[in-house]
């Protein structure tokens, strides 16, 4: 059995090459992992994981979020993708990556709403100021274009992938892959 | 002594204010909005009342709400805690006129000193050496144009009704001054209800220490020892430390003379904060008086073994302070990090939401003040910190390795924190050097990512806990059987 | 110094020593029986070595598997904790055989003090004033008998290789003596392996009060002020508290120039503790000298300001104390509470099982040495401390209102234990008071009861957590909605 | 709808006289209840209890325990009964209230067995010596009689309401309603 998972930027395909109570031996890169564990209570996990002769204890924390797993080892946090099961969802919050949607990087309430339907921007503008935590935060145009639509108000609470401004692109301009947001 | 207290606050410094009068022997009463009737301080205050709607303006900010559940409960003091309403020069007023004591400051010491410039003015005459800039605000562009061209850049965007630094901005050119005045202007605004701004000139390398201060209603003025606060992101400290590692008996007790003559000058009674920034050769500059209770201040009632709260109540009732400066002793080191809900990947991007599970750290000389709970949704509309990390240790090492022990058993699953950011601050050389400036994330951390050479370990982590799941699911936990071999330690494991 | 050190020993105090090591920058060695494989110190350790079978004599007291252990995994020294083979000389000197570093005195000076009979042999000859008895161990009941009589009821029974209460019998009557004596002994025979007991005259009304001492290898000794330990159950501590409410300067310096006295007489090295009977004229007799880190040894660290096991460290690994009587400054004060799985309303009795929801208190001052966890079945072959909780305040008052507070924030749900019970003590006048003798809980709270005043709130949980769950059940958790009412204080709630 | 309670050795009995979301009014005695209550987390739960006019914050914790709820208030922990249920369940550990059986009072380990099957035993002579968390407990024979049965041998767990040592009591002896174990 093969797993193909995503830890930040990076790929990790882990094959289990045998199981039984308890214990696993895993191939990840070029070496084998040989792992004896425990489920000590919810969310909590404790290995003691062996590879190339060095072996060592291990407590993890994990949790099931939206987008993977949320795994603490080490005071360090991971989120761990499973590649399969991340095609068959559709993404959620992977608005704010894509640099010509209006969105908020984290949830926020609405502070201002500078511009009106229908008005010309140009890139770089200000089209909406989002505030979480008492920390505000300026949605710029991403290019020149027309408002077509605004879609929250001041004190509505938006959430990342909520287009907040849909903005009609000049079609003579081509697209600029940078930016999006800036704070 | 008073009976009962209101404590017009929220989060941890809510549930700080309440230990100390629970121990007192005085009832506590909670204020809360919709977003916080499953917050801690309202389920463990002895009363509730309920304020309104989650922004703030309509519940920790409004004056006249928090004013009449002080009546309808019949409290006899409001303790501010920091933040909100703490350095609202009105509210304090308001708490006078309805007979209720604000355990704080006189409401025109609170005006004046919460009035930066005015403040630098009254230090100026007082003889308290200031940074060069304006003593008032100004809204008109051009003439703030003006005032930095003739400071010379860098030139620093302050709040005249600020703390905390919000509504500060660092601004290196004149191009950039425009767009960074209206943006501090508006975030002053939305922070403390006015927009006024002013500019001082920008040191460099400087350090952020201050002195605790305490005055009672009877003339007596002592300091507490300082706090080296220079460890900042957005201006906002995550660090702090005491005693300050650049501090010599002589400085403190010139910087010391300084706090205390500083808070006479204002008519300063309760516990306050001077803060200076110090420079390389041991010059300091008045900075702000903080009017309240700082954030930062278990670190010094961990080196003086004093409860603070304690001491600003025994004040606001009218007692003397009972001590001198003489009776101020230190003992050991102490630490504390900031535990924001935020995102040290990405710009300290604030990170509300669900605390799906959390495990505070314990151990010997070690404190947590918490607001926060395993299943508690944090609010989009406060500050975002979910708890202050405090450690005591005998000296300044052993604190930074118990503080480093700590981090890494703190576990909060649901939010993103800077705990592993904040372990590699604490590791890195120059902090345990000491050399610690304001500019130190800046320099040493700017994007700042997790090392991911333990990240194999997650993987494993995974596989492990999705296997295991199943056979939950499958109510096949298996009975325990026995290791076959002793299993060595992973201290610094590498892929 | 060393790197790599062994725990022979589990639970709270097992835990405790790993934290030290941890922050000194030494690996520390975990070894466990099958009931402790998810045991804290198991899952803690940088590393960690099975043992063997559940009940100690396989495990925590096997010499040999320790000993190997120790090879195994290359430790240069082994901390023994306390309990299990801690004042176990044979343990001590098959170290020293080994070329293991058993932190803790020569095995010569456990051996002579841990025989009590001697231990009184030296004293009397170092001039430390003893209490009535017998010098050496007895077996046939006549002779006891005659003893007995000799000395006059009541008598008590103590086990030769005795601590902590095991083995220990107070007989009023000679009809209940031959029983006693059996019980005395086996229970003595199961706890150190040797079925010894003496007799010594009962003193009455006494107080419970030792001296913490610290030697090194280069003939510095200090004490560090005193612990009264006088509220136990079963002659054993529940309740710890320094400084001592009976101590005067002057007994201080009296008692503790006894307690460096009889380190000096016995040859002492590393940390260990000179427990006394101090009766109400102020005079005191020495009770034993216990060889290792005592249980409530973290209340000494509060008021002082040091950690004890880096100084047991310090010392085994030939380092100089550094520092003089003249050095000891104390601050506050710190009370101990015991949190034993036991029913304090059925004569004590052990409370093993699983605990199925564990929150700890927290808060300033609040410290709580713990070995226990949500999810953990509590073993029935070992000791019932789940955990010990410790405050430090500026006063005794303050102490005592911060430990209520501890108490009453601190939540075990699947086994017994006295909280309510300790709460009580300590709200209770005579406590309060500091009348703190070792007949406290016989006098004051023989058969005690917890009070059912309030117990109509927790039928109203009841039903509430029936209907809720019916409800989360349905999945029809329903959304918040406003409360209509101000709620008022329930402090001292009466139906 | 009614509940019959029993805490320690006290009955409540307490009437659900109306019930909405998070609200509830209730009997008990003759003293009406209205609690306000929220669900916190796992175990979790407040209520604001007003009865008679005086009305005050309560945080309870809760478990379902074998012998009904376990609640901790105020420091205080009560286990809580359903007499209702109670009457439908075979009860457990109750076999250490019966005088005439012998059974240990809490989780133990057997240390010792003084005597042998077919042997005659004397009123409160000990036939058994168990220990839990080091503490001995020495049963005895709650009466006269012959021992029939030994169900346990040294070093055996055992529980509670598990029956240790079989005495066949002499007929000619009035049963002892007292004892059967003493430690």
């Amino acid at each position: 059995m093969e797993y193909k998972l995503k830890i930040e930027q990076t790929d990790f395909s882990v094959e289990v090459i045998d199981q039984h109570d308890r214990q696993l031996n895993l191939r990840l890169g070029d070496g084998v992992y040989e792992v004896e564990y425990e489920v000590v209570a919810d969310h909590w996990i404790h290995m003691a994981v062996n590879v190339s002769g060095r072996t060592g204890l291990v407590n993890a924390w994990v949790m099931d979020g939206s987008e993977g797993k949320i795994i603490v080892i080490n005071g360090r946090t991971y989120t761990v993708q499973d590649l399969d099961q991340l095609t068959r969802r559709v993404p959620k919050g992977r608005g704010a990556n894509l640099p010509d949607q209006i969105t908020p990087p984290m949830p926020a309430v609405v502070v201002a709403v500078p511009v009106a339907e229908g008005e010309r921007v140009k890139k770089g503008q200000a089209v909406m100021v989002v505030s979480a935590m008492k920390m505000e935060t300026t949605l710029c145009a991403p290019f020149d274009g027309v408002v077509a639509k605004i879609n929250a108000t001041v004190n509505d609470k938006v959430a990342p992938g909520q287009i907040l401004v849909e903005i009609t692109k000049d079609t003579d301009l081509t697209e600029d892959p940078a930016g999006g947001t800036n704070s | 002594m008073f009976t009962k207290i209101l404590v017009a606050n929220r989060g941890e410094i809510a549930l700080r204010v309440m230990r100390t009068c629970r121990e007192m022997g005085i009832a506590s009463v909670a204020v809360y909005s919709d977003a916080d009737r499953k917050a801690l301080h309202t389920l463990n205050a002895d009363q509730a009342l309920y304020l309104g709607a989650s922004e703030p303006a309509a519940s920790y900010l409004d004056i006249e709400k928090i004013i009449q559940a002080a009546r309808e409960c019949g409290a006899q003091a409001v303790h501010p805690g920091y933040g909100f309403l703490a350095e609202n020069a009105a509210f304090a007023e308001r708490c006078e006129q309805e007979g209720l004591v604000f355990i704080g400051p006189p409401s025109r010491v609170i005006q004046s000193l919460g009035d930066k410039t005015t403040a630098r003015e009254i230090m100026r005459r007082g003889g308290v050496p200031i940074i060069p800039g304006m003593i008032k605000a100004e809204s008109h562009m051009d003439i703030l144009t003006a005032e930095a061209r003739q400071l010379g850049y860098p030139v620093l965007i302050k709040a005249a009704a600020g703390g905390g630094g919000k509504g500060m901005r660092v601004v290196q050119s004149e191009t950039e001054l425009p767009d960074a005045c209206r943006q501090a202007a508006a975030e002053a605004q939305a922070a403390f209800g006015s927009g006024a701004i002013y500019l001082e000139k920008y040191l460099k390398r400087p350090r952020h220490v201050e002195f605790q201060i305490l005055a009672d209603a009877h003339g007596n003025v002592v300091h507490l020892m300082e706090r080296e606060c220079s460890i900042q992101r957005r201006h906002q400290k995550i660090i702090e430390e005491t005693p300050s590692p650049a501090m010599t008996t002589e400085l403190r007790e010139s910087m010391g003379r300084a706090a205390v003559e500083a808070a006479r000058a204002s008519g300063y009674i309760n516990a306050g904060t001077v803060e200076f920034l110090l420079d390389e050769d041991d010059n300091y500059y008045f900075l702000e008086v903080n009017t309240r209770l700082q954030v930062e201040h278990p670190i010094t009632e961990m080196i003086l073994g004093m409860d603070l709260v304690r001491q600003q109540i025994r004040i606001a009732a009218g007692e003397p302070l009972g001590f001198t400066q003489a009776d101020i002793v230190s003992r050991g080191h102490a630490i504390e990090c900031r535990i924001y809900g935020e995102d040290p990947e990405n710009g300290f991007m604030p990170s509300p939401g669900k605390i799906h599970f959390l495990k505070e750290p314990v151990g010997p000389g070690i404190r947590n003040d918490c607001g926060v709970y395993s299943g508690f949704e944090v609010p989009v509309e406060y500050d975002p910190i979910l708890s202050k990390l405090i450690v005591w240790a005998e000296d300044r090492d052993q604190a930074i390795a118990r503080m480093r022990g700590a981090l890494s058993q703190y576990i909060i699953l649901g939010v993103k924190t800077p705990i592993a950011f904040l372990m590699e601050v604490l590791a890195s050389e120059p902090f345990q050097r000491g050399e610690t400036f304001t500019d130190f994330i800046a320099t040493h951390f700017n994007n700042w990512r997790q090392p991911l050479d333990e990240a194999a370990l997650a993987a494993l982590a995974y596989i492990i806990y999705e296997m295991a799941g199943q056979r939950r699911k499958k109510g096949m936990v298996s009975e325990l059987a026995e290791p076959n071999s002793p299993w060595l330690q992973l201290g610094n494991w590498r892929l």
